[in-house]
């Protein structure tokens, strides 16, 4: 296990070159320029060899590949440049939000996976049967519903008309101080709707494990044994049919970070996505490129933890990684 | 005339499932080759049939030794073999009906005049007949589309036919009308056999002689 | 002793099913799906032309009325019909999402079948960058692309066919090795069959419908992307409106409490999505071996 | 050849009123609904009965429905199947009894399955102790350390090895999943057995191996109901023989007779034995009839050499151990 996890590790480090490598390749090859992002509105007046001096000090001039190679350097001692938008080092952005993210990140993947799997069982006990034709009817408009637009109409609803919720960000506007009691209130409402944005691909996973394993020879064997049929259900039919749910948790982890950059736009969540929508409209490229770059890590972290999970759930696959 | 000199053959470089098999057919020769299920005599039958390329090891059709497998052996060599596997669901294509199944070898090879009514006579002899030859394989059972997949391995004239397990998954009934239509096949053009199985009664009587894996690998 | 004594013919039958027999509404889902997209076509073929909407025309006195017999969707901000943008915002939205879906189903597809056919390094390869892209999430790779290029219609199209190629490629990839690997193919090879018999007459009908179901579920998957850009203000500009535009417009009514400018180009992009989701539904079913209602003896 | 098994003890006594058969059924038809409203009718009519320390071999080509048989004894037809008749053991019946009877008195408790892929009917993420243990608790009551010594002993009467109970399905081999499919079989301890294709797809020394180990449970008591298309697992397990032809019981006969001399009535029977390679490997002409449109009158008739007109019009009687209107030799 600690092998496998000691060569996923071993293995992200190319990733994560290949990644930021992409990013500074994309960058140049755009029409972006560093030094009028730099300069804004004065570079409009300043002269030519102002603006050379510039470029050369920022060490724009040199080819994309030097530039990367400092910024992996740079990286390595924890200097990841300063961001534009946020006037500040981005090693300290990245510190200041990144908790408020994981925290929503979290609330909403336990909501999805736990009510997935709940609603998933019990639709899977009776194929056809009215809980699963609704549930899946809800389940199919949630996956094609956009996870802005949920947050809009869910703020409408419950803030707006009955004003059960705050609209929006980590504190009540009145205080100051950042208590527990208000963070709860305010991350109910983006919690559930990051939450509910993910939850149809947990429920239909788990809706369609279960209910191949009810048909297949295993379950079988476990009825013609004479077990009772909640002990088929959940000892047998939902231990093998939650497998295809696991491999699941991996993949869901982009999915989850791109509700995260809505979510969190939308409810003006303080976190490390929202941080990432401000950095691309206004072209902030240092913050812009090490997000992505923790975006690729978090995606990484995540495989690896399903792979995991796997491991220790299947017996047939091994830890060969 | 089939010789096999210390073939070693497998799925991963480092771990062959066949090491150093040797055997040789007389040409006309029904060679029984009996083993446990897991031995690795169904790799030697692929490597036999031109499918599978060795590691290592001498191959020898009518003393012209093979140099290539699978689409670089010449089509001549490749189509004077046949072949029938053990699972006959997963060795039809699943789209094409019967005859077009049995027929298919012909349209690849260019003789596409005449296939289909080639076919349906084939398919005679192997007692299939009229509705059933323009079924799909799903709508067969596992004896009638084994019957077809003899019928698409004999449609070529082969000189040689390897029977993978052919009748592992069939009853008494089926299996004895299978041979008998190998048999009656060989009798008509002098063609070999090589069956690869484990049920030591059948070859016994179905082939000249019976090889033990034993005898014919080394490990 | 066997039995001695003659079993009597037994009397007609008296049948007793023990499972509840359930309507399937497969047909109804399929009729509904295909009714939807109909409209959808319709809609964004004939509206258009038909009616020449002048995109910037503004009518101030008649601005945010709620949804009444004249304006079904009522008025956006500015006065114009909701009904007629949104229809202008699918066909912005249906016509990036058809090209980034057939771009990507082309690139993901050209990328499986050849790490496929090829094998050895070269899946190797193409493997390790496929594994690489799909470690960006994809709206994060998109907003990169689009921040870097400036949003506009093809930056945007750029963007999402580049971040969603990738699972088109491993299904293709699937497919084919799971293919190859079938006795049916070994037995072509060894009836003659040349490589090229084998790809087009074995293994391409083998792979299409996977190939095509994937690019049919892609349509609303890259509209969603689309939107979502749209709505971060980094997709198309606000004269090309397509969905997303609308509903990132209609967020300052919002909370003013006018809520149908949010709510209809949200539905506009479900219900198409749905439709899409319905028939490909059936589509799969069909193209599983395993029918339920196959007799198993 | 290999000779007739060794002298049987003395089969029980004929069945009497007083004492009534532990297997009894009348009657059996499954059919199934399919999509279009055709009616497949996979068993028809079957009627047999067995008795405490017997085993009944029920033989015939695949296809022909022996395995919808064994399933409906059991309650696990799917949701499309049909059926009628009678099938009785202690007093219960099977046909018409409702899924909670079914899961609480009969499976496992009155008819234990040894099925036919062993290891696929194992959850292949769960060990097989664990399995073993989890089945005690659920039949016999037993809580802890007393259901996992009755595991284990169930597990040894089935002579599998103490030290694999650790093992997952997928890391057992031919002979031990079939041993881990009849310890779970036994752990109820229950009187009769049914095996479905027990030895499908193995070789030809663990088919010997498997049938002897089943015999050795029915001459500790046990009935079992032997469901195979291999002759020769039969000829080493039976005492009894009933062979199927398209969905129907054409032949019931006992082991000895029916292997041995005379051989059996039917003409598909001897014609299914001629066919083995140990006798004069001749195949039946022709091919089994689709049960979805069963011809008239006999179904073997299109196939059989001493057809006639009423073959083919009328549907023979089962009498005498026979469905058929010209048998070889004389009723037993």
């Amino acid at each position: 296990m600690a092998r496998m996890a000691g060569r996923r590790v071993l293995l992200a480090v190319p990733v994560l070159l290949l990644v930021t490598f992409g990013v500074f390749a994309v960058a140049a090859a755009s029409p972006f320029d560093p030094v009028t992002a730099y300069t804004g509105t004065a570079g409009l007046t300043a002269s030519q060899e102002n603006l050379d001096q510039i470029r050369a000090n920022l060490g724009v001039d040199q080819p994309f590949t030097a530039r990367w190679a400092d910024w992996i350097a740079g990286a390595l001692r924890g200097d990841l440049g300063d961001s534009a938008v946020l006037r500040m080092p981005v090693a300290d952005a990245v510190a200041e939000r990144l908790g408020w993210s994981v925290l929503l990140a979290a609330a909403a993947f336990a909501l999805a996976v736990l009510l997935g799997t709940a609603f998933g069982v019990l639709a899977a006990r009776r194929p056809g049967g009215p809980l699963d034709r609704c549930a899946t009817a809800i389940a199919y408009t949630l996956e094609a519903a956009p996870a802005f637009w949920l947050g809009l109409l869910a703020i409408w609803l419950f803030s707006l008309q009955w004003g059960v919720l705050p609209a929006g960000g980590l504190t009540d506007t009145a205080s100051d101080t950042v208590t527990a009691g208000q963070v709860a209130r305010h991350l109910v409402l983006p919690a559930a709707v990051l939450g509910i944005s993910q939850l149809p691909w947990f429920y239909l996973y788990v809706r369609q494990g279960v209910g191949d394993a009810l048909d297949e020879d295993p379950v079988r064997g476990a009825r013609a044994r004479g077990l009772a049929e909640r002990t088929v259900l959940l000892g047998h039919a939902l231990r093998s049919g939650m497998l295809p749910m696991l491999t699941l948790i991996g993949s869901r982890v982009p999915e989850l970070i791109t509700g995260a950059l809505l979510v969190e736009t939308v409810f003006s969540w303080p976190g490390i996505a929202a941080a990432t929508v401000q950095a691309a409209t206004a072209v902030d490229f240092p913050l812009l490129a090490a997000l992505t770059v923790l975006a690729t890590a978090a995606v990484l972290l995540g495989n690896l933890l399903s792979d995991l999970l796997y491991g220790l759930a299947d017996p047939r696959v091994g830890f060969d990684g | 005339m089939i010789e096999l000199d210390g073939i070693t053959a497998g799925y991963d470089r480092r771990t062959p499932v066949v090491r150093g098999a040797s055997l040789s057919l007389a040409p006309g020769e029904a060679v029984g080759l009996l083993g446990p299920s897991g031995c690795g005599k169904s790799t030697l039958a692929r490597v036999v049939a031109l499918l599978h390329r060795p590691e290592a090891g001498r191959l020898a059709v009518d003393g012209e030794p093979v140099c290539a497998w699978r689409h670089r052996a010449p089509r001549r060599l490749r189509t004077a073999i046949g072949v029938v596997f053990q699972q006959p669901r997963l060795a039809a294509d699943p789209r094409l009906r019967l005859v077009d199944l049995i027929a298919e070898p012909l349209r690849a090879t260019g003789r596409r005049e005449g296939a289909a009514r080639r076919a349906a006579e084939l398919a005679e002899t192997v007692g299939l007949t009229g509705e059933l030859l323009r079924r799909r394989p799903h709508e067969v059972s596992d004896g009638q589309l084994q019957r077809a997949c003899l019928a698409r391995a004999l449609v070529l004239r082969p000189r040689l036919l390897v029977c993978d397990e052919m009748t592992a998954m069939l009853d008494a009934s089926t299996t004895a009308a299978l041979v008998a239509a190998v048999e009656s096949y060989r009798a008509a053009s002098g063609a070999g056999l090589l069956a690869v199985g484990h049920d030591r009664v059948l070859l016994g009587r179905w082939c000249d002689r019976t090889a033990e894996w034993e005898d014919v690998a080394t490990g | 002793m066997a039995d001695r004594r003659p079993v009597p013919f037994a009397a007609p039958a008296v049948w007793r099913s023990r499972g509840g027999t359930r309507r399937s509404t497969r047909t109804l889902r399929i009729a509904a799906s295909a009714a939807v997209l109909v409209c959808v076509a319709l809609a964004v073929l004939v509206v258009p032309p038909a009616v020449d909407l002048d995109q910037q025309a503004v009518d101030l006195p008649s601005k945010l009325l709620p949804p009444s017999a004249a304006h079904p969707f009522g008025t956006d901000d500015v006065g114009r019909d909701l009904l007629l943008r949104c229809v202008y915002g699918l066909r912005v939205s249906l016509v990036v999402g058809l090209v980034a879906a057939l771009a990507a189903t082309v690139i993901g597809t050209a990328v499986g079948a050849a790490a496929a056919a090829l094998g050895g390094w070269t899946d190797r390869l193409l493997m390790r960058l496929v594994d690489t892209f799909s470690s960006v999430p994809h709206l994060l790779l998109g907003i990169f692309v689009v921040a870097m290029f400036r949003p506009g219609l093809w930056p945007v199209v750029v963007s999402v066919a580049v971040t969603h190629w990738l699972s088109t490629a491993r299904i293709v990839r699937a497919e084919v090795l799971s293919l190859r690997s079938r006795p049916y193919i070994d037995a072509a090879v060894s009836g003659g069959a040349g490589r090229l018999r084998v790809a087009v007459r074995h293994l391409l009908p083998g792979v299409l419908p996977q190939a095509g179901l994937a690019a049919v579920l892609m349509v609303p998957h890259t509209m969603w992307h689309e939107s979502a850009l749209s709505f971060l203000g980094l997709g198309l500009p606000t004269h090309q409106a397509s969905l997303g535009n609308l509903v990132q417009t209609a967020r300052g009514s919002l909370l003013a409490g006018h809520w149908w400018p949010t709510l209809f180009p949200g539905l506009f992009l479900i219900v198409p999505t749905l439709a899409v989701a319905g028939l490909a539904g059936a589509w799969r079913e069909r193209l599983n071996p395993r029918r339920r209602a196959e007799l198993t003896l | 050849m290999t000779e007739p098994s060794a002298t049987r003890p003395s089969t029980p006594a004929h069945p009497s009123a007083d004492h009534p058969p532990l297997l009894e059924v009348r009657g059996l038809s499954v059919r199934f609904r399919m999509p279009g409203g055709r009616h497949v009718a996979a068993v028809s009519d079957a009627g047999f009965t067995l008795e405490a320390g017997q085993c009944l071999a029920l033989v015939g080509e695949s296809g022909c429905g022996k395995s919808v048989l064994a399933s409906a004894l059991l309650g696990l037809l799917p949701a499309n199947a049909q059926t009628a008749g009678t099938a009785r053991t202690a007093g219960t019946e099977l046909l018409t009894a409702d899924e909670a009877v079914l899961a609480r008195t009969v499976r496992g408790r009155l008819v234990g399955l040894v099925p036919q892929s062993p290891a696929a009917h194992l959850t292949p993420v769960r060990t097989v102790g664990a399995q073993l243990a989890e089945t005690a608790r659920a039949l016999t009551g037993l809580r802890g350390e007393a259901a996992a010594r009755h595991a284990a002993g169930a597990a040894e009467r089935a002579a599998y090895p103490a030290d694999h109970l650790d093992r997952y399905p997928h890391e057992l081999s031919g002979g031990l999943a079939q041993r881990a499919a009849t310890a779970l079989a036994l752990v109820g301890d229950a009187p009769l057995l049914l095996a479905d294709e027990p030895t499908t797809g193995l070789d030809r020394d663990l088919v010997e191996h498997t049938a002897d180990e089943l015999r050795r449970q029915v001459d500790r008591g046990r009935a079992l109901l032997l469901i195979t298309h291999d002759l020769a697992a039969a000829q080493r397990t039976a005492d009894r023989v009933a062979v199927m032809y398209a969905g129907r019981i054409v032949e019931i006969a006992e082991a000895d007779r029916f292997f041995g001399d005379p051989g059996p009535r039917h003409p598909y029977a001897r014609g299914l034995l001629n066919a083995l390679p140990e006798r004069s490997f001749t195949p039946i002409p022709g091919l089994p009839p689709e049960l979805g449109d069963l011809p008239a009158g006999c179904a073997f008739a299109p196939r059989c050499s001493k057809s006639d007109g009423r073959c083919a019009s009328q549907r023979p009687v089962f009498a005498g151990g026979t469905a058929c209107h010209h048998p070889e030799g004389a009723a037993p």
